[in-house]
């Protein structure tokens, strides 16, 4: 399987004629996407497009979803297969890719939902998103009382066939960069590197219901049994997010195609380790679900011969419990684990981080403690909902003070404690 | 101008006397006194000791809530920027009693409150999230060490400086977590760690489990007809109406409760603090959880040689991860000092 | 027995087999405990997905009534959740707005709809309303 | 709790839950009969629970005399 990444480097956006790249400068008609999105009924007549640039003393909020626009300008399939896409396998051939640019989607779903994203200021160290040149989707639903759930996916179309759109309206032009990414079958991969440990990587994500959910070809991944993947379709928009709560760990479209975990393998693939394959797995609710699930993964890695896997936990609470489920059973089988996840230790870092332990999880790495509480100035102009901080889920009542500034806890900020790791923030014990 | 510290010590650094001088009052003397001239020296004039509060450590550990409000009340007036409690090295007692006027201060007045001690003193465990400890040698011999960390940590923390890891400052790790940027991304950070682990490599995880450490099992009882048995619960049995006031769940404290002449746990005189279960059993009989009954038949029938006449109690919260270690050590101390054998624990 | 145990009324009245706990989630946790001391398996994880004890006021859990026989699994998840709400701040129902505590609630039976479904619980699809969002004045 | 004291003191710790006591490091471990009642059974005469409280305190006096090396749990 091979796939080539075509990069054009996005430095500046600017609204106009027609959506086009030239010299780093992305051209986006407006008119054109609000005619594309709104093709849809379920979205509202009051939708409109904005954009953000790093450094202007602007705010995003509440943001569902941040996506990087991509589009295959060759090989089977297209972006975001099952999505917007046909459900043919997508990895190979070559994909263009406007690198610093991201489509995010804000919008009320439910009043306490939250994502905020400043591009400047204190805030904007905490979100990787404050530094991408944004086109903002702002939606809304055509009838407010509409089911919550079709309105959900409104939303997430709209993101990803804007992004699509962006990316294919620049298919002409000549990258800046190309990297070329070519993977073995597992048969192949068993005979190279005789020398080097096999790895993989457990992808956990986020499966509860509305609001918590994340999309595979399409699929809901709540309904899946834990299967392979290679890292080549999640480069080309296999994985997709639902809409969020608690925005600092779900993990963005945009993070899912750039997952660094993935990009830091494949750097090391030959060197360090010969990494081997990929299992996506999910965090459903019931402990049935929570035990079949962890047992179905460890079983994939054992059957693989693999020495050692990398996991990634995705939101906090039940899901801390198959983190540890997922790492206590790859230990038990003799395969040797890493974590990845973030931590809940309280407003004051004295409570406890997780919820669940175990001694086999002695190689753990977080992105932060997401309780932390951070002061955010106000700014001079806000797109999107600015009143929802009032009950932002890291905020409380209040946190939205008169001039505008809000008072409120990482969890709130997009991205913030990605627990694919897409951030330096980290935790030490004082 | 000078910051302005009041210090904390027991009737032994006071010079007042020993074990037979541990129910002094609390007292407080305008400026240093023992240690604290040590203090002072290494403030190099930055800070000064304003007053210096005198309690002895029975006095203190028997009248927690007093102790700690008079003390409170004394202090108001000399408005400390910081407070400084010991150091009590190995002095367990001494070690609560700092740890709990640390915690009572910063509650109060919300400003630094350091303690300096050995790391197997009860008074870490208990108190090693509310203050920020040094870590001692067991015995006064440390004191040359001691305080001049205690007075470095006291003035960085005056200043506002960031405070950087326990063992970059001498203190005990507090178990309080604090973000920070790193080099890395997380990604990669992760993935470093993975290749150190998988090559049987050293690697420093950045969070650490809460896990158990095993102690190996006590030589068995040789005779049980003239050994003392005392009871000991995480089942929160105590007197009716719970006179120390221990909390519902993961208790901060432990009752000791005599029951000399007690043949029989009853519902008007005993009950639960726990919070943890459905107390109508435990209410209706305390025996049900702590079995002072049928240990008083064994004592009368001879099968053992006396039962311990107080017993220990607080809350434990059942689960794996959160236990009542806190204060084990503190009743093993004061059960060997008793003369106890062996233990009987229950919990539910 | 199958049973559901939750302080959102919306979805005890839609489901089958639920006992109402009129009181805040950490109420429902202690309710749940119980049964698991007196012998129940729990179903479904007492612990919210993402949203912590100060966000979300409602919880709802599926267990097994079996008593007698103490589940260890069940009784390391319901204490350590018990643990968790008790050294967090608890937001009770009353806390919030009407609307914003009508969206938690709709939230909260959302996120059960599969599990329920799976258990043969639902009696009204509808599980629980959602208030209508205001839409943005022009 | 248990470890501390079985640092200085021969313990036997009387739970109904095995598990948790092996985890927080018992070594001398006598099963009880329920949670809210480890040492009791409220559904029996009171003389009927008084003998079988004597049963499991005899049991952890047993215990108490017996020579261990590691985690043991003792069922009769």
């Amino acid at each position: 399987m091979k796939l080539e990444l075509h990069r054009l480097k996005v430095n500046g956006l600017k609204l106009g004629e027609k959506t086009g790249f030239e010299n780093g400068i992305l051209t986006v008609n407006k008119a054109e996407i609000l005619a594309l999105i709104s093709e849809d009924p379920l979205l509202g007549k009051n939708i409109d497009v904005d954009i953000a640039m790093p450094g202007e003393s602007t705010r995003i909020m509440p943001v569902k979803d941040v996506i990087e626009p991509r589009w295959k300008i060759s090989g089977k399939g297209q972006v975001f297969p099952g999505m917007i896409s046909d459900v043919e396998t997508v990895g190979e051939g070559q994909t263009l890719v406007l690198s610093g640019c991201a489509v995010l989607t804000t919008g009320k779903l439910v009043r306490f939902q939250e994502g905020i994203i400043d591009m400047s200021g204190p805030g904007a160290d905490y979100t990787p998103y404050s530094k991408t040149c944004n086109v903002v989707l702002v939606l809304e639903p055509s009838d407010p009382n509409m089911d919550k759930h079709d309105y959900e996916k409104a939303c997430r179309l709209a993101g990803l066939k804007t992004a699509a759109y962006l990316a294919k309206s620049c298919a002409g032009c000549a990258a800046d960069s190309v990297e070329v990414y070519e993977r073995p079958t597992i048969r192949e991969a068993m005979n190279e590197f005789p020398g080097l440990p096999k790895v993989g990587y457990i992808y956990m994500l986020q499966t509860q219901g509305l609001l918590h959910d994340t999309y595979l070809y399409g699929v809901d991944v709540k309904r899946i049994l834990p299967t392979l993947v290679s890292p080549l379709e999640v480069m080309d928009g296999a994985i997709v997010s639902g809409n969020c709560v608690s925005a600092c760990d779900k993990n963005s479209t945009y993070s899912h195609l750039n997952n660094p975990v993935i990009a830091d393998m494949l750097k090391r693939h030959g060197k360090d380790f010969n990494f081997v394959a990929v299992i996506v797995t999910n965090e459903n609710v019931t402990l049935a679900d929570k035990r079949r699930s962890s047992s179905y993964a460890a079983k994939l890695a054992a059957m693989l011969g693999l020495d050692g896997v990398v996991i990634t936990e995705e939101g906090f609470g039940n899901p801390d419990a198959d983190l540890i489920m997922n790492c206590r059973k790859c230990e038990q089988l003799g395969i040797k684990t890493a974590l990845l996840t973030d931590e809940y230790a309280g407003q004051d870092g004295a409570s406890q981080s997780l919820a669940d332990s175990c001694p086999e999880g002695n190689a753990c790495v977080t992105a932060g403690n997401a309780n932390e509480v951070i002061h955010l100035p106000a700014m001079s102009k806000v797109i999107g909902y600015a009143e929802e901080a009032n009950v932002i889920a890291g905020g409380w009542q209040g946190s939205l003070a008169e001039d505008g500034s809000i008072t409120v806890e990482l969890q709130a900020i997009t991205g913030a404690t990605s627990e694919l790791g897409y951030t330096k923030l980290g935790a030490y014990t004082l | 101008m000078a910051y302005r510290i009041v210090h904390y010590i027991n009737q032994f650094y006071a010079g007042i006397g020993g074990e037979e001088k541990a129910d002094y009052q609390p007292e407080i003397r305008e400026g240093v006194v023992g240690p604290g001239m040590a203090l002072k020296a290494a403030f190099k004039g930055e800070a000064e000791i304003v007053a210096t509060v005198i309690c002895g450590d029975s006095y203190f550990a028997s009248n927690m809530d007093e102790a700690s409000a008079k003390i409170l009340g004394m202090m108001k007036e000399y408005k400390p920027d910081a407070f400084i409690a010991g150091p009590a090295f190995n002095a367990g007692r001494y070690g609560t009693a700092c740890g709990a006027m640390c915690d009572a201060v910063s509650k109060a007045f919300g400003i630094p409150v350091i303690s300096g001690m050995y790391p197997e003193n009860p008074g870490v465990e208990m108190y090693r999230k509310s203050a920020w400890i040094i870590e001692t040698p067991d015995s006064a011999a440390g004191m040359r060490k001691a305080v001049p960390a205690m007075a470095k940590l006291a003035l960085k923390l005056l200043k506002g400086e960031s405070v950087g890891k326990p063992s970059e400052e001498g203190y005990i790790e507090r178990g309080i977590r604090k973000n920070m940027f790193y080099e890395k991304l997380a990604a990669e950070r992760c993935v470093d760690m993975f290749t150190a682990k998988i090559k049987g490599e050293p690697f420093e995880t950045e969070y650490v489990m809460p896990v158990f450490d095993r102690v190996d099992p006590q030589p068995a009882v040789k005779d049980i007809k003239h050994a003392v048995i005392a009871l000991v619960t995480s089942g929160g049995i105590c007197p009716k109406g719970n006179p120390d006031h221990i909390e519902a769940s993961s208790a901060s404290k432990f009752g000791e409760y005599d029951i000399t002449g007690v043949n029989d746990l009853t519902s008007e005189k005993y009950c639960t603090a726990h919070g943890g279960y459905d107390a109508t059993y435990a209410d209706q009989d305390a025996d049900r959880v702590l079995p002072v009954d049928v240990m008083r038949d064994l004592e009368r029938e001879g099968a053992i040689g006396k039962l311990h006449n107080k017993f220990y109690t607080t809350v434990g919260n059942g689960t794996a991860v959160a236990n009542a270690k806190k204060f084990g050590a503190e009743i093993a101390n004061r059960l060997v000092a008793d003369g106890v054998t062996a233990v009987i624990l229950t919990s539910t | 027995m199958l049973r559901l145990i939750t302080n959102n009324a919306g979805l005890h009245d839609s489901a089958k087999s639920s006992e109402y706990v009129d009181g805040s989630s950490l109420d429902v946790l202690i309710c749940v405990r119980g049964l698991v001391h007196s012998g129940s398996i729990i179903l479904t994880h007492p612990l919210c997905g993402n949203l912590r004890p100060n966000h979300q006021p409602f919880r709802s859990i599926i267990v097994d009534v079996k008593p007698g026989y103490v589940d260890l699994d069940s009784l390391s998840a319901i204490e350590s959740a018990v643990n968790v709400y008790q050294s967090a701040e608890i937001i009770a129902p009353k806390d919030l707005d009407a609307l914003t505590r009508a969206d938690y609630a709709y939230i909260d039976a959302e996120l059960m709809r599969e599990s329920l479904g799976r258990y043969g619980l639902i009696r009204d699809e509808r599980l629980c309303d959602a208030p209508s969002l205001r839409v943005k004045e022009v | 709790m248990v470890k501390e004291i079985e640092r200085k003191l021969p313990v036997v710790h009387m739970c109904t839950i095995v598990p948790i006591s092996q985890t927080v490091g018992a070594n001398r471990i006598v099963p009880t009969i329920a949670i809210p009642h480890p040492l009791g059974d409220p559904s029996r005469t009171p003389e009927e629970e008084k003998a079988l409280r004597r049963g499991l305190v005899e049991r952890a006096l047993k215990a108490l005399q017996t020579e261990i090396t590691e985690q043991t749990v003792f069922t009769e």
